[in-house]
């Protein structure tokens, strides 16, 4: 039965007869301990998206609070003291408790076995080991705050943090620490079961290429943070005897800091950009009906950033005095490790030629990445030219391009991820006009709130600043005002998605008439996913084989 | 139908879930006795030639013979050398990353004196 | 004819569907370990899986230990004197022993994993409680040089005390000082060293006390025989993490014991 | 460039009085505003290149008008095309940076130096003729001003948006950055590396003078002793004239016009004598023993503020005869009155 040709894709079964499914990992067992002590992957994605939500919005409402402060040049909202602990807080948490576990741990956890045609991970008990660390680090960083908040900035910048604060640097220290083995359980977790537990037929060139970026990402995890937890261990350890490494007074080096602590930050931002890639990925050519354009070049340039991301730390310190000489070699390797990012961005672009477009609400999540992260991604090229980041850096112009990065390119793939794989985590759908206009409020929010911090930054106006001349105030109160459109926008996605847990439409199995293997079992699925092992004969994005599956109408899986 | 599931599932080359399928190699006690030994001798080596004055090889041969004595443990007791080739990559992957991080900060250092800075 | 695999009662279906995937015992009949976790296909698999997570693991344990490793690589040249003459103060003959102490764990934590594979329980049990007997004997003569240490007043901190390296002691037999005096500020650079073998000792001494509770805990369920009929990846796993902790002690003994230790004049 | 200068200094000139930009005030700033706009384009070009591409083909291959997708596998043209352009655009950005950045960091011969010494929330400057000033800094307009730099504590970052320089001060060690301003005016400082509670707070003001008003400045706000002769004082009174006498017995090497000169230490490697290798010395002296003499210099780690090290390196600079130290040594040694130290041009007759 051919669809009328509609300005949408999605195609619900009849709402009066559709019913969720009685079986499924929702209710598949009941009661509080069945969702706390499971193993089932689905569950710990469910698990860490309500943790994850809970720790954006406490970061959010610090963003609020930097923005409100920064309304009036004067300093006058809060004392110095609160206003340091107000954007330490803010950073640690958005990055450390949202940005870094986002993606991977919430849409990765769900499917990349279903994708992959598994039943579960490699560890299902790590993987909720995973999820109690994460915990255990979240209420650390709250305890950190409530005791009287750590003002040290997310950087931890030696000798202001070993010898010059009494804030509890140790408590964020040790959370951060717990933290990032959570990462560490799940990026091991996805190698082994990318690897070792793909369906027959499933080969490296069949898998998504949500797969493929996890992947890319996991490698990160696994080889980058342990540096980091070494990193704060010797902070802390200097913090408590008073020698150690980074104390100049001693003969220690702080210069020596920074290189540990980069060597992690920096692939840190690619663990947090590839999984939202991924997810571009994948919405880009369903919406488009047709394969990613150039599917090896989009799946290599993950691997090649995943590979070049470690090479390049030492631009966050071209003008901390490293030497010339390695400011230029780190410079030439940042322009490397640029390309495989416009690669990307013109690969999907070209994906929608020939293709035939609809623009639900997680395509206008996805354009709005394309367009925001190309702007990211070349402000990142003035940063990483030497002569441009002697006047660039620590200004507002870092602060705005990490934000097109982080806000613009990975939020904005995390909000595509999450409306896109709704009808499959919970069986319903979300309304679609309200959501597309939550879409519009946060993108035009987003550019009313960082665009101006672009000119603020060429201005010179300095980072972390409490007060500022006054002549910056005007782009200061446009930015304000857009950080409250943005909080809007941020605010709709809570309320309609909670809303549709209840009331949504029945999804039934394959609302997008998407080729993903997770769209060919019911949702929400069961828990062991498959109700026999899939044999894999087809290409990835395959729209034929869905095509001729359709018109055979067997389920021959769910 | 779905396909019928071929019986030599496990020896189909593009059986994904274990393409080496190596069957475990089992590594005989004379071998270990045979590391074990070459082990103890490495040590009794490094500590004599901590005790001859050979300026600034002194180092370089301790590291030779550490990572030498470090490559027969991998090799024999952590049984990588019957392990498929993914495993010998992972250990491989491992060293890169430390050696970068080594390498690209003593770039840094090393290039301190050369110029300004 | 779809292998419905549901999840109740999955044991039976699998005998009899995928015979090649259980271990063949001695006797050539098909048995399924208890322990075969149900989402994944084959025994086989599930080991391949534990070892490669394992290897990942160690991983970061190369990355976590490589951090301190780069610290020590950068102090020794900046303050090499100063390494040199802290080194000395290091038991050479207690840190061989040790060394010797964990190659032979190493060595019956290897017989060990041997013995499980071909499941011999007792000799399992014996080989592991070698293993935690010198494990436990390496963490001995390091708390005893710690003490020496704290004697000696070279723990870093308050208490640590230069005197040693600027005057040096007088060697009652060949009645002339083993060191050549430190200028003061290179004396005080010898806090770094010290400090630098506290945290790598430290860190590695404290992987070796994981690792024998782990021991504790494996020898008992070896001794409950879960280990010698197949199911082997617990002692196997444990097995590449000791032999990490033994290489790490490897690098360990010659860059912090074997500084410079050719005598002077 | 394209733009005539006219043009370019006046859409410079409203985009400042807006607050749009920042004024050019240094020799440098042009140039780096020329590599700003360089990107700038290259940021709106790929920007305008991409949207075009998603919308024209958002909205002719939209559902209503192609209904059915054609299969496309990729193109190993197109994909060498959008690698090796961004490539090379991306390796000029860098030649065009990397330039830029050896300028700024690599002071001229003949600059004019300045010292500056950033605290827990202050920034001191300390000019050689003895001005000191707190959150200020006087420099005359159109010579090259090298500033040397250090903290007393934290990580602070010295920034000058106007002259677009920005150097981190760093405990430990002295990092340098020039400039040469242009038009006379004040202009801001900031402390742009977050260094506790005031960072916001440990801000200043540059003020670019004509060279005769740089010159009255000096005149009337000098305070006494220019940073040699506090130098000198300090030299003295910590005893260094007792080793480094300058006389042949003396115990440590002669310094009258060690300053610039390549020495070779015990250890046998070649330095040049420079601010940072004095420094050091002084504080880490057993690791600069120079050849000939024997390790017994003591450490002065702690005992001498960043402040007085700047004045002994300043003073051991303008150290070109022992005329000075011998002379204060033997008053040092008989209970004579000191010679009254010349007022007027102090810095000459430091130099004989």
């Amino acid at each position: 039965m051919s669809t009328p040709i509609t300005h949408t894709i999605v195609n619900l079964p009849d709402q009066a007869t559709a019913r969720i499914p009685k079986r499924n990992y929702i209710n598949n067992e009941h009661g509080l301990l069945s969702w706390l002590l499971t193993g089932d992957h689905k569950r710990i994605a469910i698990l860490y998206l309500i943790s994850i939500t809970f720790f954006f919005f406490i970061g959010g409402a610090f963003a609020g609070l930097i923005r409100l402060e920064l309304l009036t040049p004067a300093p006058d909202l809060v004392s110095s003291d609160t206003y340091n602990k107000f954007f330490t807080m803010h950073g640690i948490i958005m990055i450390f408790l949202f940005l870094v576990p986002s993606v991977p741990a919430t849409l990765g956890n769900f499917l990349i076995p279903i994708m992959i045609g598994a039943k579960d991970l490699a560890f299902p008990k790590i993987n909720l080991l995973s999820w109690y660390l994460y915990v255990i680090g979240g209420i650390l960083t709250l305890a950190a705050l409530v005791l009287g908040g750590v003002d040290t900035g997310w950087t931890f910048t030696t000798p202001l943090s070993t010898h010059y604060l009494n804030t509890h640097v140790i408590t964020a220290a040790t959370a951060i620490f717990i933290a990032g083995f959570a990462s560490i359980f799940t990026g091991l977790n996805f190698i082994v079961t990318i690897h070792r537990m793909r369906a027959p037929g499933m080969t490296w060139f069949r898998m998504p290429l949500f797969v493929w970026s996890n992947y890319a990402a996991s490698i990160l995890m696994v080889l980058g943070t342990p540096v980091l937890a070494i990193t704060l261990v010797l902070v802390a350890l200097e913090r408590l005897i008073g020698i150690g490494v980074f104390d100049p007074t001693k003969g220690g080096d702080p210069l020596l800091f920074q290189h540990l602590f980069w060597f992690y930050s920096h692939p840190a931002v690619y663990i947090m950009i590839l999984p939202g890639m991924g997810v571009i990925s994948e919405v880009i050519s369903t919406f488009s009906r047709k394969r990613v354009f150039g599917y090896t070049a989009v799946a290599f340039s993950s691997v090649a950033i995943a590979l070049f991301g470690f090479f390049v730390w030492a631009h966050h310190m071209f003008i901390m005095g490293v030497s010339n000489y390695s400011a230029l070699v780190f410079s030439l390797l940042t322009m490397l490790v640029a390309v495989p990012s416009a690669i990307k961005i013109f690969n999907w672009a070209f994906t929608l030629q020939k293709g035939s477009i609809t623009f639900e609400t997680p395509m206008l999540y996805a354009f709005a990445f394309i367009g925001l992260f190309t702007i990211g991604g070349l402000t990142g090229i003035f940063l990483g030219s030497l002569g441009m980041d002697i006047h660039l850096t620590e200004t507002y112009f870092i602060v705005a391009h990490f934000h097109y990065v982080m806000v613009g390119g990975m939020l904005m793939a995390f909000l595509a991820g999450i409306h896109f794989w709704w009808p499959k985590m919970t069986g319903r759908m979300y309304p679609e006009s309200l959501s597309k206009l939550s879409a519009v409020t946060s993108f035009i929010g987003f550019n009313l709130t960082f665009m101006p911090q672009f000119i603020l930054g060429y201005l010179g106006m300095p980072r972390r600043y409490h007060a500022y001349p006054a002549e910056y105030q005007v782009l200061n109160v446009l930015s304000t005002a857009g950080a409250t459109v943005l909080g809007v926008g941020f605010m709709l996605p809570l309320l309609y998605l909670g809303w549709s847990l209840k009331y949504g439409a029945i999804a039934g199995n394959n609302p997008w008439q998407a080729t993903g293997l997770e769209w060919q079992i019911q949702s929400p699925p069961l828990t062991e996913n498959f109700t026999e092992i899939p044999i894999i004969d087809y290409e990835a994005y395959d729209y034929e084989w869905l095509e001729k599956k359709q018109r055979e109408e067997v389920t021959t899986v769910g | 139908m779905a396909h019928e599931v071929s019986h030599d599932q496990a020896h189909d080359p593009s059986n994904v879930t274990n393409p080496e399928h190596a069957e475990h190699h089992i590594v005989t006690p004379i071998q270990y006795c045979l590391v074990f030994a070459t082990l103890l001798v490495g040590t009794a080596i490094t500590v004599a030639a901590a005790y001859v004055n050979m300026g600034a090889f002194n180092p370089v041969i301790a590291l030779a013979i550490a990572c030498t004595k470090a490559v027969i443990v991998i090799l024999f007791f952590m049984h990588v050398k019957y392990q498929s080739r993914l495993i010998k990559l992972t250990v491989g992957a491992g060293f890169f990353a430390f050696i970068i991080l080594v390498t690209m900060t003593l770039l840094d250092y090393i290039s301190r004196a050369w110029g300004m800075w | 004819m779809a292998n419905s695999i549901t999840s109740t009662g999955h044991v039976d279906h699998l005998e009899k569907l995928m015979p090649h995937e259980s271990i063949i015992n001695d006797e050539g009949e098909h048995v399924v370990l208890p322990q075969h976790r149900h989402h994944f296909e084959t025994a086989e698999q599930q080991r391949e899986a534990g070892s490669f997570g394992m290897w990942l693991f160690l991983l970061t344990e190369i990355m976590f230990f490589g951090g301190l490793f780069f610290a020590y690589l950068l102090y020794r040249n900046w303050y090499y004197p100063a390494f040199a003459v802290a080194s000395n103060q290091l038991n050479v003959p207690e840190g061989a022993a040790n060394t010797a102490i964990l190659i032979t764990s190493g060595f019956f934590m290897a017989l060990g994993v041997w013995a499980a594979e071909v499941r011999k329980k007792k000799l399992l049990v014996l080989m592991l409680v070698f293993t935690t007997i010198f494990g436990v004997a390496f963490l001995g003569v390091k708390a005893d040089e710690y003490h020496e240490k704290y004697e000696k007043h070279h723990i870093p901190g308050a208490s640590f005390s230069t005197s040693m390296f600027t005057n040096p002691p007088v060697n009652p037999k060949t009645g002339k000082p083993d060191e050549l005096p430190l200028a003061p500020d290179m004396a005080q650079h010898t806090e770094i060293f010290f400090f630098l073998y506290f945290a790598m000792t430290g860190m590695h001494a404290f992987h070796m006390i994981i690792g024998i509770v782990l021991l504790f805990w494996l020898t008992w369920r070896a001794h409950r025989g879960e280990f010698s009929s197949g199911y082997v990846a617990p002692i196997e796993n444990f097995g590449l993490y000791w032999h990490f902790v033994d290489i790490v002690w490897l690098f360990l003994f010659p860059l912090l014991y074997l500084i410079n230790r050719h005598p002077i004049h | 460039m394209g733009i005539s200068p006219v043009l370019w200094q006046f859409l410079v000139k409203w985009l400042h009085n807006s607050s749009l930009f920042p004024a050019e005030a240094s020799t440098i700033s042009p140039y780096t505003d020329a590599l700003y706009f360089f990107l700038l384009l290259m940021t709106i070009v790929g920007l305008i290149l991409v949207c075009a591409l998603v919308f024209g083909f958002s909205i002719r291959y939209r559902r209503e008008k192609s209904p059915v997708a054609t299969q496309i596998e990729g193109s190993t043209l197109l994909e060498a095309t959008w690698t090796i352009i961004p490539l090379a655009i991306f390796l000029v950005t860098f030649v065009w940076g990397a330039l830029l950045y050896f300028r700024i960091y690599d002071p001229p011969a003949n600059a004019m130096n300045i010292y500056v010494v950033g605290k827990q929330w202050m920034w001191k400057a300390e000019h050689p003729g003895g001005q000191h000033e707190i959150n200020a800094l006087h420099v005359p307009s159109g010579r090259p001003v090298q500033l040397t730099m250090i903290s007393q504590d934290v990580f602070h970052s010295f920034s000058i948006p106007d002259f677009r320089v920005k150097r981190e001060v760093i405990p430990g060690r002295y990092t340098t950055v020039w400039f040469e301003a242009t038009t006379p005016g004040t202009y801001h400082i900031f402390c742009t590396q977050y260094c506790g509670t005031q960072h916001s707070g440990m801000i200043g003001e540059v003020t670019v003078l004509t060279p005769e008003d740089y010159d009255k400045w000096t005149k009337q706000s000098t305070s006494g002793m220019s940073l040699a002769q506090n130098g000198e004082r300090l030299f003295a009174s910590m005893g260094c004239n007792a080793c480094h006498s300058g006389s042949a017995a003396a115990r440590g090497p002669n310094l009258a016009g060690v300053y610039g000169s390549k020495l070779t230490l015990t250890n046998g490697n070649q330095v040049l004598v420079n601010d940072a290798y004095l420094r050091d010395a002084i504080l880490n002296p057993s690791e600069h023993v120079t050849a000939g003499f024997a390790p017994i210099m003591p450490t002065y780690q702690g005992q001498i503020s960043e402040d007085g090290l700047i004045d002994i390196v300043e003073y051991i600079k303008n150290l070109q005869s022992n005329y000075r130290v011998q002379q204060t040594q033997m008053t040092s040694e008989s209970n004579q009155a000191a010679p009254p130290t010349p007022t007027e041009g102090t810095t000459e007759t430091v130099k004989p």
